[in-house]
């Protein structure tokens, strides 16, 4: 292991927060090719699967994290939970900072049909979704973290998949149609 | 199983909910046949089968009912005052969809956060203190990076008052239930009328009051009222042990 | 790397102090001779010179720590207050802590609002504002660091901008809190 690619272990090993590459190259005195080159390296030594460390690309930039293998072992030694999964109503909440961000409580409430006030308490509560500026009017808007970002895996909010993959299929629509046609045979079969 | 597989056996349609729903939003369907009314008993019918209540389910069945009503009340509202009527049915319909749609993509959006998530699961931060040789901080070398304009501008965004919210747009309501019900009890003391009637030249917050005085009587049981045909009169009746069967289309 | 020596790499990696054999073997479920074996060959991975990090025993147990070669990289990069711009709650905490100073976290509240913990908890964090007193009510009231002054380019907080050039109403006399007050009160009244 090369000194460079030592120094960039022990940096990831203290920093608190992830670090971008240009940060780590001032803080090595080293030109950003020799640092993308030495982060390469580490990338092979900390692959998933072969240590307990993974390195990752997370928040904009770049960070160490215990492998998924030791969670079992993590739980019992630190007694707290990684990330308690999101209840629907939170997940929904957060999909619609994500994607729409900055976002005011009544257009989510507004998105959802259902009021979201609890919903973005608690995603308040856990970092998850932080305020961001005010509206036109005094409302709060809303935007995601650097910590949504890490713990969901992201390396920024352009890496989410286009919302409109999920819009319905011409084929779920070809698919409604033979069912309404079938429906309408049925009723034609049995007249109420 | 979810709210879109709901079956319902109605007088013009039988099949699951979510075909019901894709029906009237293309208006093959006409929803002023559809018996909403039907369509909450199906599903109160279903909740009991199951013996619990699903909270995420029961949340979209309400959305789901509540745009149909809102939709079919706006079908069945009188039409004289065309310039306040904001929505044809058609765009409504239209508009109804696109919430739907907006909704589903974010709920889709939704389930693949949940997924990144769990993909994630196991994967901790350290989080501990910096070193002693790190947390030290020379004053001296800290430059200036910020713009004291910034804290100016946040006291003055702060000093801001937002605008009284302007209420002229609401209709204040000039009319009382307990009024409409005093005019129809006076109404039916001479036998049998007519909503037509019950409402002649009142607005259209008078003729929604009306109804929901109606509806009062009808569950006091002091009347009942028959339409013949959708957009026909209401014919309205002092109830009698032998009196007519009341029959809602809502 | 056998399982258990990455199991133990990741623990020693998140745990912010030293952790005790039999802790280890706790949380591993394994026997105290498999945790020594698997200590022993950590030590080798991560022995002097080899690595950015070492594993070493101290007092309560064992530890890992950065390298002494990469202290100088360290230094530069995190011996050194953390300025990323501030958010938008976090300025305006920080404006009213500067200007009305001494102030309660009660009333930072009142003025914006909304909560101002998670602000204020990064303000003290990152050493802009320390707790100062308390209040005659028995809060914790905060004031602004000679870093805020420092990081601002100020001598003093006499010198902080006059606020009338960004005031909608710089005609109105009254004392600025209680206008802060006022208008933080209103914003809440009012639904948006």
């Amino acid at each position: 292991m090369s000194e460079l690619v030592r120094t960039l272990e022990a940096l990831l090993f203290l920093a608190p927060e992830p670090v971008g590459a240009v940060e780590l190259a001032e803080a090595c005195a080293a030109e950003p090719d020799e640092i993308a080159e030495a982060l390469a390296e580490l990338g092979e030594v900390f692959a998933p699967g072969r240590r307990g460390m993974e390195l990752r690309e997370v928040a904009g930039g770049w960070t160490l994290s215990s492998a998924p293998e030791a969670e079992a072992a993590a739980r019992r030694l630190l007694a707290k939970p990684r990330t308690p999964p999101l209840t629907p109503a939170q997940a929904e909440t957060l999909a619609i900072v994500a994607y729409l961000q900055p976002v005011s409580r009544p257009e989510i409430t507004r998105i959802r049909g259902v009021s979201a006030d609890s919903a973005s308490g608690t995603l308040l509560e856990r970092g998850l979704i932080e305020e961001g500026g005010r509206s036109q009017f005094g409302a709060t808007l809303y935007r995601t973290t650097p910590l949504f970002l890490k713990l969901f895996g992201l390396n920024s909010v352009d890496d989410l998949p286009d919302p409109s993959a999920w819009d319905p299929s011409p084929e779920d629509e070809a698919d409604l149609r033979e069912r309404l046609l079938k429906a309408g045979e049925a009723r034609v079969a049995t007249p109420s | 199983m979810t709210v879109a597989g709901l079956e319902l056996d109605l007088e013009v349609f039988s099949g699951p909910f979510d075909l019901l729903l894709t029906l009237v939003l293309r208006e093959e369907v006409d929803l002023m046949e559809v018996e909403l009314a039907d369509v909450v008993l199906a599903y109160l019918d279903f909740l009991e089968q199951r013996g619990e209540l699903d909270l995420e389910a029961a949340t979209e069945f309400l959305v789901l009912i509540a745009a149909l009503l809102e939709l079919k009340s706006r079908l069945l509202l009188p039409r004289d005052e065309e310039d306040v009527l904001d929505f044809e049915p058609g765009e409504a319909a239209d508009e109804l969809l696109a919430r739907m749609l907006e909704a589903k993509r974010y709920r889709a959006a939704a389930e693949h956060l949940s997924g990144r998530l769990a993909g994630e699961h196991g994967r901790r931060f350290r989080s501990a203190r910096l070193p002693g040789f790190l947390r030290k901080v020379d004053l001296s070398e800290s430059a200036a990076v910020y713009d004291p304009a910034q804290l100016g501008a946040a006291i003055g965004a702060l000093l801001r008052v937002p605008p009284p919210i302007s209420l002229a747009h609401l209709t204040i309501p000039r009319v009382t239930v307990a009024e409409r019900l005093r005019h129809l009890r006076a109404l039916l003391r001479s036998g049998i009328t007519t909503f037509d009637e019950a409402v002649k030249g009142a607005d259209r917050v008078t003729v929604c009051v009306t109804l929901f005085a109606l509806l009062e009587l009808y569950k006091q049981g002091e009347a009942v009222w028959e339409q013949e045909v959708p957009f026909g009169d209401i014919t309205i009746a002092p109830n009698t042990p032998s009196g007519h069967h009341a029959r809602m289309s809502a």
